[in-house]
């Protein structure tokens, strides 16, 4: 305890680092996925590929990812870009896939009711496939938000420092309780997004308590297709 | 570019493919590390999952349970655990089997939640015992998604034991860590590009599996579905 | 649904432009981290790096805080990695100052080096190093790769220094980080120089750290490379085997720095820092941060600044 | 022959399925229990082979308490039909019906021998055995439902709903399908619906229930229409609203009968429809059950 007293300024501003690391890939990633996985949905093709595509990336071990990136997008070797876009590149080919099943999901007959009263393509997929499938969106930023915080640690190794520095640094001074510290702080960090995704699902779809309704939603929160990379 | 052929040219030198420390050997202990530490995981999760299911008690439990597994992250445990439990293969296996629980837990759960119930109230009506109940009806239609679980804890147990290589373990991930102090990319890449190799291999077994164990009246039951949605 | 073949073009180019994108968005994306931005540094300022261990982070604080305390504006970008990586980072402009090790930064430039001596090292890395980099005075603080045995082994195998190793006629294994496996005085070093025939690396990537030195005492490894400046050596009793063939050359603590950072100013502190630093001073430094006290390398940076009076 | 005496059923979360009800269920015969949802006639209905436990009464079958039997070998014992079939997805037609000749361990070549022979008895071509339920229509996959009901030729055979999610023409069929059953086999059949149409059509004895499983009327079709025990069964018969009441109007093929609505609901002839003039109306409704 006296150690992270003594730390605190450290400890905090790691935390702080772990936060931006964090944060920017999961918003970018749900950005960017929701999109993709509309195109995906509605292109038999696109989907395949798609598919495809995220089943491959979620193999390719983070570290890679990390070590590699400058030599394929030209950054600094110690830029923290490299790991901001390699978590960005997991959100998106977990949220595509999510996104894609989501609207595959959304009931045959409230599209057909839909396209009756006049919507055209677009407007049906803003204003009602998307809503409607927001609670399963929402499961999968859930762990996209989780699975995030937990891997920008991995960054440590590459010298981009997170709460994963206590990691390396209680590692080698046989300091259990450096790390016991760090492993708290990214379970923290993870519970309050998981937390506040969970807020924003209440107010923006008060409609939906997707823990309470019928089971379908339950099983597609924890549905294990909704990888961790 | 360069960092692909380097990493080809790396994969067929032939100093690479021999020995205890070549890509055969390593293959061989990353797959056994990936098996040891799902069998572990699947004798706690899979028990716990189906008694959720089968019990519907629990869940939430569960959930919130799988969820904190979810957000720890496997680099401090494999620290810490080596700090606590000394060298040796137990500290990153422990780290990896807490990894894997949650989508094994949750594909039996969710599995078993998937199910029908009125058909399960059926079964139990037509006088099944409640094991019967879980092995005749229950266990068969939770497979499914019990695979789609299963499935992803080895995608995820196979790329992760790659960082336990921080310790002088064996596998894959010897490749990168060995690699990465000495900016040996080319070794780095070539590891990688085994492990994805790996995982893809492994992950289209499964999906075969779960081709051949779904049972085909459930096939049929999608089936007909799809053609109602078409 | 429409799934005609012009829909299919239309989607697949659609998600080709949506990956590209995606991608360009992200390769030029300003929200950085702000505590360590990725925009190159601004002229004047001077980033010091450090390498993945310890010491060598304490040390970087030193550096840090006496040319922050000159006026100097001063990032940090520490626990990088080993050398090959942190090198890489001044090379590509990511810092331009750290910490380094004259001897094993002359092997890493020119591995066939004759150089022993602190001074044969430092004057050959003049010649060695990359154009646009310089080495300032070197301290005489000296931290090594040392190769040590349990007190055990030593006495059984009448083992005291490293010439002693090949007559013994056993496996060998070493304890070390993975790069071992390649350095001119790991286990190429061993084998080529002392001519041990079956000796193999044990990778344990700690730096020589508490789980290298549970290794050495538990019988996993009969060897272990530890850093000379770490207490643990001493603690265990562990025997450090000589080295008569210079194996390991002189490890000098020396700034190493990029000559365009390199003003009169910021070279006047760092070679006051370095007229100042001891071995001793490096082991205590170390025994502060790793022994029970467990304190940072900020704290101990500025604490022996302030006992030395320096700035 | 089933008794309910004083049988109550609280569940945990406080509601009263079922109070202090007092039932005999006769032998041999279809008992309707009819009510709205929430008139916890499919508790009372679960209750006779102990899918739910009564709080406090007794249950007896021919005068054995069955709060004493094992419940897997009551089950066993007795034929369970419910709606939307509860079929098992990942089995076939036949073995859906051998089920419980299986469990009980009669030998797998014999079960399935008495599966198709069951087939038959339900109207199902054989060809169905190898197909999969989801491969069969509404009305087959409830005809497989009876046909695994009957395996182990049960004296009591119990229908939660069993036709209740299937279009009014295959209902229709499936109705006339089980009476014939039910003139072949003479089951005891507790049958619960919340059709009161279905029930004056099936039941030799129709339990009304008002929500808390409480009984409002008891007695055969003729009984409740002629002489409906309170408003509340009248209304739920339709009565009040005079719905039951049917008038006659003449026509050219002879007399129309008239609904309470004003809506022709056939004409009233002598002879049986099939022989008659080439207007095969029939009225529904209890004036004109032929049993």
């Amino acid at each position: 305890m006296s150690w992270l007293l003594a730390n605190l300024d450290m400890v905090l501003s790691l935390t702080l680092d772990h936060i931006w690391l964090s944060v920017v890939p999961i918003v970018l990633g749900f950005l960017l996925a929701v999109p993709i996985g509309a195109i995906a949905n509605r292109y038999h093709l696109v989907r395949g590929t798609l598919v495809t595509a995220s089943g491959i990336l979620y193999a390719v071990p983070s570290l890679a990812l990390f070590v590699l990136l400058p030599s394929i997008i030209g950054t600094q070797i110690l830029d923290p870009l490299n790991v901001i876009i390699a978590l960005t590149l997991y959100a998106v080919a977990l949220m595509v896939r999510t996104t894609a099943d989501a609207l595959a999901d959304v009931e045959p007959d409230v599209i057909q009711s839909a396209k009756a009263m006049g919507y055209s393509t677009w407007g049906r997929l803003v204003r009602v496939e998307l809503p409607l499938s927001g609670p399963v969106l929402l499961a999968g930023m859930r762990v996209v938000a989780v699975s995030t915080v937990s891997l920008v640690s991995v960054g440590a190794l590459i010298g981009v420092n997170s709460l994963g520095y206590l990691f390396i640094d209680g590692f080698q001074r046989n300091f259990p309780l450096e790390i016991l510290v760090g492993i708290i702080g990214t379970v923290v960090i993870a519970l309050v997004f998981d937390g506040l995704l969970v807020l924003m699902g209440r107010f923006l779809l008060p409609w939906s308590r997707i823990t309470r309704t019928n089971g379908r939603l339950i099983v597609v929160q924890d549905d294990p297709v909704v990888i961790n990379p | 570019m360069n960092n692909w052929l380097d990493a080809l040219a790396w994969l067929v030198d032939p100093e690479n493919l021999t020995g205890p420390g070549g890509v055969p050997a390593r293959t061989v202990e990353h797959l056994g590390y990936t098996l040891l530490t799902l069998v572990i995981a699947a004798a706690i999760a899979l028990p716990i999952g189906y008694l959720i299911g089968h019990t519907g008690r629990g869940r939430g439990l569960a959930v919130a349970v799988s969820g904190g597994f979810r957000a720890l992250p496997t680099l401090g445990l494999v620290t810490v655990l080596a700090l606590l439990m000394g060298l040796g293969i137990l500290a990153p296996l422990t780290a990896l089997v807490i990894l894997a629980i949650p989508p094994l837990l949750a594909g039996a759960y969710a599995g078993v939640g998937a199910v029908e119930r009125s058909t399960i109230d059926s079964a139990r009506a037509v006088g099944m015992t409640e094991w019967q109940v879980f092995a005749q009806v229950e266990l068969p239609l939770s497979l499914p998604l019990a695979i789609s679980g299963l499935r992803s804890a080895t995608l995820q147990v196979i790329a992760t034991w790659t960082v336990a290589a921080i310790l002088p373990v064996g596998g894959l991930g010897r490749f990168m860590l060995d690699g990465l102090p000495v900016r040996n990319y080319a070794e780095v890449l070539g590891g990688a590009i085994v492990v994805i190799l790996l995982a893809l291999v492994i992950d289209a077994v499964l999906a075969g599996t779960q081709r051949i164990v779904i049972p085909r009246g459930v096939k049929a039951l999608r089936l007909a579905s799809k053609r109602m949605h078409a | 649904m429409l799934r005609n073949t012009k829909s299919r073009i239309l989607g697949g180019a659609v998600a080709v432009i949506a990956a590209v994108a995606m991608v360009g968005c992200s390769s030029s994306n300003p929200t950085a981290p702000p505590s360590s931005g990725s925009v190159a540094p601004a002229s004047g300022t001077v980033v010091v790096g450090s390498a993945q261990f310890p010491e060598n982070e304490i040390i970087a604080q030193i550096y840090a805080q006496a040319l922050t305390a000159n006026g100097i504006t001063v990032e940090t970008k520490l626990s990088i990695g080993q050398r090959d990586v942190y090198l890489a980072a001044l090379q590509d402009g990511s810092i331009n100052l750290i910490p380094e090790y004259s001897g094993n930064l002359l092997q890493f430039y020119d591995p066939k080096t004759t150089a022993t001596s602190s001074d044969e090292v430092v004057a050959a890395l003049g010649d060695a190093l990359p154009s646009g980099f310089e080495v300032l005075d070197p301290a005489k603080a000296e931290d090594k790769d040392s190769y040590n045995v349990t007190q055990k082994f030593s006495t059984e195998n009448n083992v005291t220094s490293l010439a002693d190793l090949a007559g013994l006629g056993i496996p060998l294994k070493v304890g070390g980080n993975p790069e071992l496996g390649e350095r001119p005085y790991g286990i190429p070093g061993l084998k080529d120089i002392y001519g041990v025939k079956d000796v193999t690396l044990v990778p344990i990537s700690d730096s020589g750290g508490p789980l290298t030195v549970n290794a050495l005492v538990d019988g996993t490894v009969d060897l272990a490379d530890i850093y000379s400046t770490t207490p643990a050596i001493t603690q265990n009793k562990f025997v450090t085997l000589a080295d008569p063939k210079n194996m390991i050359l002189a490890q000098n603590v020396v700034p190493l720095i990029s000559s365009a950072a390199a003003t009169d100013e910021v070279k006047a502190v760092l070679n006051k820092i370095s007229a100042n630093l001891t071995t001793a001073e490096l082991l205590a430094m170390n025994e502060l941060n790793q022994g029970d006290k467990k304190e940072s390398p900020e704290t101990i940076a500025k604490d022996w600044l302030e006992q030395k009076k320096l700035f | 022959m089933i008794e309910f005496r004083s049988v109550t059923k609280q569940f945990p979360d406080g509601t009263r399925a079922v109070d202090s009800l007092s039932l005999v269920i006769p032998s041999r015969k279809t008992t309707v229990l009819v009510g709205s949802s929430g008139s916890g006639k499919t508790t009372i209905l679960r209750m006779i082979n102990r899918m739910v436990d009564p709080t406090s009464g007794v249950v007896e079958i021919d005068g054995d308490d069955i709060a004493g039997k094992e419940p897997v070998k009551l089950r066993r014992g007795i034929g369970y039909v419910m709606q939307n079939s509860g079929l098992l997805p990942h089995r076939k037609v036949i073995d859906n019906i051998a089920t419980v000749l299986y469990l009980t361990g009669v030998a797998r070549g014999r079960a399935r021998g008495r599966a198709l022979e069951l087939m038959d008895t339900v109207g199902l071509d054989r060809a169905f055995a190898d197909r999969y339920p989801s491969q069969l229509s509404g009305g087959q996959q409830q005809r497989v439902g009876v046909a695994r009901g009957l395996a182990v030729d049960p004296n009591i055979l119990l229908m939660d709903e069993p036709f209740g999610a299937v279009d009014p023409i295959v209902r229709s069929e499936l109705q006339q399908e089980l009476l014939r059953l039910q003139r072949e086999l003479g089951k005891t059949v507790v049958f619960v619906t919340h059709d009161i149409d279905e029930a004056f059509l099936l039941g030799d004895q129709i339990a009304i229930l008002k929500t808390g499983g409480e009984i409002a009327q008891l007695g055969t079709p003729t009984e409740i229409l002629s002489n409906p025990a309170d408003d509340f069964v009248s209304s739920f018969v339709g009565t009040d609203r005079g719905a039951r009441a049917l008038h006659l109007a003449p026509g050219r093929f002879g007399n129309l009968v008239i609904d309470g609505t004003g809506r022709p609901a056939g004409i009233l002839v002598n002879e049986s429809p099939t022989e008659g003039p080439s207007w095969p109306g029939q009225t529904r409704g209890p004036s004109t059950d032929g049993r």
